[in-house]
């Protein structure tokens, strides 16, 4: 089985063999990959120990690796070039929600609809557990919608901003 | 000596309270709120009372309850902990109303320091050093006087100020006037108020803050200091001790300074003297905290003096069995804070269940945590989860402790700031010590190595787990202990390494 | 210095090894059996190598498949752990044939301990004491003047003697003849051989032993005792340092003849010399351990200098740090050995799957352990599952730190020796240190308090899990965190406590 | 609810109402006991707190506190009083099954068929786990049978050696 692993933009072509082998950039390791508990896992690659942790969200998989973080999706490599020749983009078009990542109250929103934002810019500001939370912006676009005003509070999952492709 | 003791608060520190008591053969009481019916402390302790709803204002800050339970329970005393009451000085007062002991200071010194106009003057008085500044609302002439002595760079404020509004850096004296000028009309704008004071700028400074112990005999003892430089939005992330820019002379200074205040303000129990200390080691009060800190467990590893039992023994009539010349300081000691934070997205906090958890064990390694498998982290109490603190021999040996430690660490169902910790003890400017109270949150960023090599394992692993959830195959050799397994391996063994 | 070690061992040995390396920045790699994959020690080290099944005598005793794992994986040495291959003169003489480091004492060191009449003969050549005796193979004439000399009580022992058989115990000159006769009769019917020999008997013996370390240069120091005198069928059970019944002119004196016999053998590496103790407080040689032994971590978190670090950097080739006059001790340590076994049912070992751990920690508190959930305790491996070591300020600290330890252990799957343990400390002969090496076999009892107090708590409990599988009433007040639990509560309040 | 709880032959009348207060040797007491994980409880005894072991074993219930460990057993009061009434006795009448509680080598037998054996007294050695391990009879009585030999090995559960009650 042939697979493609994008990490952070980057495309790696990923074959896995029915023993255990996998072929990275044309080298073929040995792995054996086990489940410690829900989330931990132990790697050997070819000897090499690693410990592991790996969530699956959203369809994506996040990998935690000695403090560092990745997110990885990962696709049959079939599949890909099919829809490649199909000439349909994979990411969804309509834009990005940012929603309530916990209770808490507005304090402050930073953004008016029909404003250009950056990736990364500042949304709006959510207190909760008696800190104040910037929640910033996951893509560059044009604010579509504000749904809170300061002083309201806000549940769990609750959309807040949606911020969507500039046109043109 | 006290018999029984009621813990008012909650969480690892409430943990580390019923621990010595319990080392010390003193009976305990925990109270708790509605949400934290199975929390560690509840579990521990001998007795355990319900105080109200999960809110703390409903619960763990209700005063009356609290000291309502302690005579209900038959307890002798109320260890506030930290947070909560601790430095309310009418809590203590209504304590000691009720007939039972306050182990901590004396309301008259926790007011004497929540004061801060009040502890400046006491502390002038007491010759411990401030940064050097002027009095509120000077005119131009005595701001050109006052700027000579102060030296250059400083800073002019708003009387009025906050937030940054009014304020300006001054770097050379012909600059003065004109700064004074554009201060006044920003603050008359701002506030309605033109009045300024001016203050040396205290150029990257170190947060230091001075350990103390003080008997009801009036002896009054330093354990040095703690360095706190590392903090994110003003909540310190790493501690240390020795501070890697100590040396003898300005800990024996410091430490005097901090005794005298303590002195100035008659200060009983565990407190701790706060100050900035600038690039050229001259140090300038901050504050007093009246009470036991987060990070004692750093002092208590490098000193061997354990803080609570004798704030424990002190609150019973003891006298302190060490005396300034006994506290020697023995190896290097840095405690990580474990937050419920998100650390790959803005530190925004994490809540839920805890489904796992894996500490970190061995030589040099100690843990002030309440958590456990089952744990519900809410959005009612703070986000501090656990401390791992460690010891070495030296500042290296505790430093590739520390790494070791963060990497056995393992907490699962929230997010957590170890990834946080396990960049900072692998940064060169922190293990060189080269930080300031600024350097966290405006230097230091979360970079990955540059070889790709954790990448690579990370789109593996995640191909791996892919592959699997199709079904179709599963990728391990043969059974647990099989004979297959060894032979397969045996005939595999020439193969080339990556 | 090394860059890279091979562990040649599994469970908590592996792991505190794997612990040091990495903190001295060394690389590690680990062996596994089949059993082993998801071990700890695997999990912990750089790389791993399976090397065979289950049975050690086809895995981690198989040194010629360890010493292809090291050469193949570029390893510069070899650290054997305790157990297994750790005190074989050949592995580590096939080690250094390798061209690896063998992290330990040379082969000639190791074979000098091992045979029991040569070590006996080297170390009265190098004045080190032993117990009084005489050689075998005695006339009665010979025996009555030796006698005399040795002192009674003594005992008679066959030659070709074990299990006691041949074996008299002789407590005046008078009986001796006849108890001569009777030994004879008893040795010659047993093993068609009549030879004996005499020795003093010990009574009330301590088992105390004395750890070193010497380095390639020659110089050798000694790290003070450790009292292991709490043993069940000759395993110990609880060690501490320093023992109860230490003096510094004691420590002096069996430190020296440590240091003496160490010397005797050109010993290089951590090792312990073992000693018993009489209650007059002279001191006999028993053998040599030429290996790291378990209860080193109490000589560590005493005299602060850790072992294995040192053994390291010893096999590195490097001159020890420490001069005999910088070991100092502070405080008190004691460690439990935390065994899978039943100590309820006669110490059955016990088998099977862990699903809950929950550790003790907080101040002073050290676990050396190879648990985790999940982990299989198995039949082919030792049943040591963890160490639990803590540290006080004096022994009332340190005994009472652990009964608080071991109260918050709790280790679901297999049965432990965790109660033992709990009993051990909270009893008399044990606090006041008043033991010997018969103590726990034939005198300490497990026994419940009188008052019957926890009897009832054991039968509302039950009675309470009882009355919830029926199903038809769910004891608990109301679901946590609502209000009606807060008001239900106060309602109570006013209710009459047992 | 009534129940009879018996602790070590030691029988305690436990009432247990419908909201958590208990009453035991005419004391009422205020419960409140929560499952932390598999095996471990809190209860809260009128304030007090205790950490508590339980499992349920073969009908009874072993309870551990602080390093001693209780079995108790649990019965409704009014059936046990019904079938007190009934005369028979509620004991098994057959005698006890030593059984192997592990897989291990029999290295030696202490009795033959037909010995009278005391409670408590050794049966037959086991070596398990590099050590040897005298199982005991649980009852006084008289051996009847005797399953294994020196140098056997047996498995987990093996029935070793069954002790009848002596025929008087």
């Amino acid at each position: 089985m042939k697979y493609i692993a994008t990490v952070d933009g980057t495309d790696h072509e990923i074959e896995v063999d029915r023993v255990g082998e996998v072929t990275l950039d044309e080298v073929t390791m040995v792995t054996d990959l086990r489940a410690i508990d829900g989330s931990s896992y132990s790697l050997l690659l070819d000897n090499r120990s690693y410990q592991v942790f790996a969530e699956r969200q959203a369809g994506r998989y996040v990998i935690m690796i000695d403090g560092d973080q990745f997110v990885v999706e990962v696709e049959d490599a079939r599949l890909k070039q099919l829809r490649a020749m199909g000439g349909t983009a994979h990411e969804e078009m309509g834009g990005a929600s940012v929603v309530a990542p916990m209770p808490g109250l507005v304090v402050k929103v930073l953004v008016s609809p029909g404003d250009e934002v950056e990736a990364n810019q500042g949304l709006l500001i959510l207190e909760a557990m008696k800190m104040e939370n910037e929640l910033r912006s996951p893509r560059a676009g044009v604010v579509r919608q504000v749904n809170v005003v300061p002083g309201q509070t806000v549940a769990q999952g609750d959309l807040l901003v949606r911020v969507e492709e500039a046109e043109g | 000596m006290l018999k029984k003791v009621l813990i008012a608060n909650r969480g690892e520190i409430a943990v580390r309270i019923i621990r010595a008591c319990h080392e010390l053969g003193l009976e305990t009481v925990a109270v708790y709120s509605e949400v934290d019916r199975n929390a560690l402390h509840v579990r521990h302790a001998g007795e355990a009372y319900l105080i109200g709803p999960a809110p703390a204002a409903e619960s763990y800050l209700r005063g009356d309850r609290l000291i309502e339970v302690a005579l209900r329970s038959g307890a002798d005393a109320i260890h506030p902990g930290y947070g909560f009451l601790a430095e309310r000085a009418e809590f203590a007062e209504a304590v000691a109303a009720a007939g039972l002991t306050f182990v901590g200071p004396p309301p008259s010194a926790i007011r004497a320091m929540g004061d801060k106009v009040q502890s400046r003057i006491r502390m002038i008085a007491a010759g411990v050093p401030l940064v050097p500044g002027t009095a509120k609302g000077l005119r131009d002439d005595e701001a050109v006087a006052a700027a000579a002595e102060i030296g250059f760079p400083l800073l002019i404020k708003a009387s009025a100020g906050g937030g940054g509004k009014g304020m300006r850096r001054v770097d050379r004296p012909q600059e003065l006037l004109a700064s004074l000028e554009a201060a006044r009309r920003e603050s008359q704008k701002a506030f309605g108020d033109d009045t300024v004071y001016l203050e040396r700028l205290v150029e990257g400074a170190r947060h230091i803050e001075i350990q103390v112990l003080a008997d009801t005999q009036g002896n009054v003892i330093h354990l040095g200091e703690r360095e706190c430089s590392l903090q994110r939005r003003h909540q310190k992330v790493l501690e240390e001790c020795p501070s890697p820019v100590m040396t003898p002379q300005l800990r024996a200074a410091m430490g005097a300074a901090a005794v005298a205040a303590a002195k100035a303000v008659g200060y009983v129990s565990a407190g701790t003297v706060e100050f900035l200390v600038d690039k050229q080691f001259r140090f300038y009060f901050l504050e007093m905290n009246t009470r036991l800190q987060v990070e004692h467990p750093v002092t208590e590893m490098v000193t061997g003096v354990d803080l609570v039992k004798n704030m424990l023994r002190i609150a019973g009539g003891r006298p302190l069995r060490v005396r300034q010349e006994d506290i020697t300081w023995t190896g290097h000691a840095v405690e990580c804070r474990i937050n419920a934070e998100d650390p790959f997205n803005n530190y925004l906090p994490s809540t839920g269940r805890i489904t796992s958890v894996v500490e970190p064990t061995g030589p040099g390694v100690r843990i002030d945590s309440a958590i456990f498998e089952g744990a519900e982290v809410s959005l009612y109490y703070d986000p501090m989860l656990a401390k791992l603190i460690v010891h070495g021999k030296d500042r290296p040996e505790a430093m590739m402790r520390m790494r070791r430690a963060l990497a056995e660490y393992h907490i699962a169902g929230v997010k957590t700031s170890i990834p946080l910790h396990q960049h900072l003890v692998n940064t060169t400017q922190v293990l060189a010590g080269n930080y300031d109270t600024h350097y966290l949150e405006e230097q230091f960023r979360m970079e990955r190595p540059a070889d790709g090599a954790r990448e690579r394992v990370a789109a593996i692993v995640a191909t791996l787990l892919a592959h699997r959830s199709r079904g179709d195959v599963i990728n391990r050799l043969a059974p647990v202990g099989s004979q297959v397994e060894w032979k397969l391996y045996g005939r595999r063994a020439g193969l080339r390494r990556l």
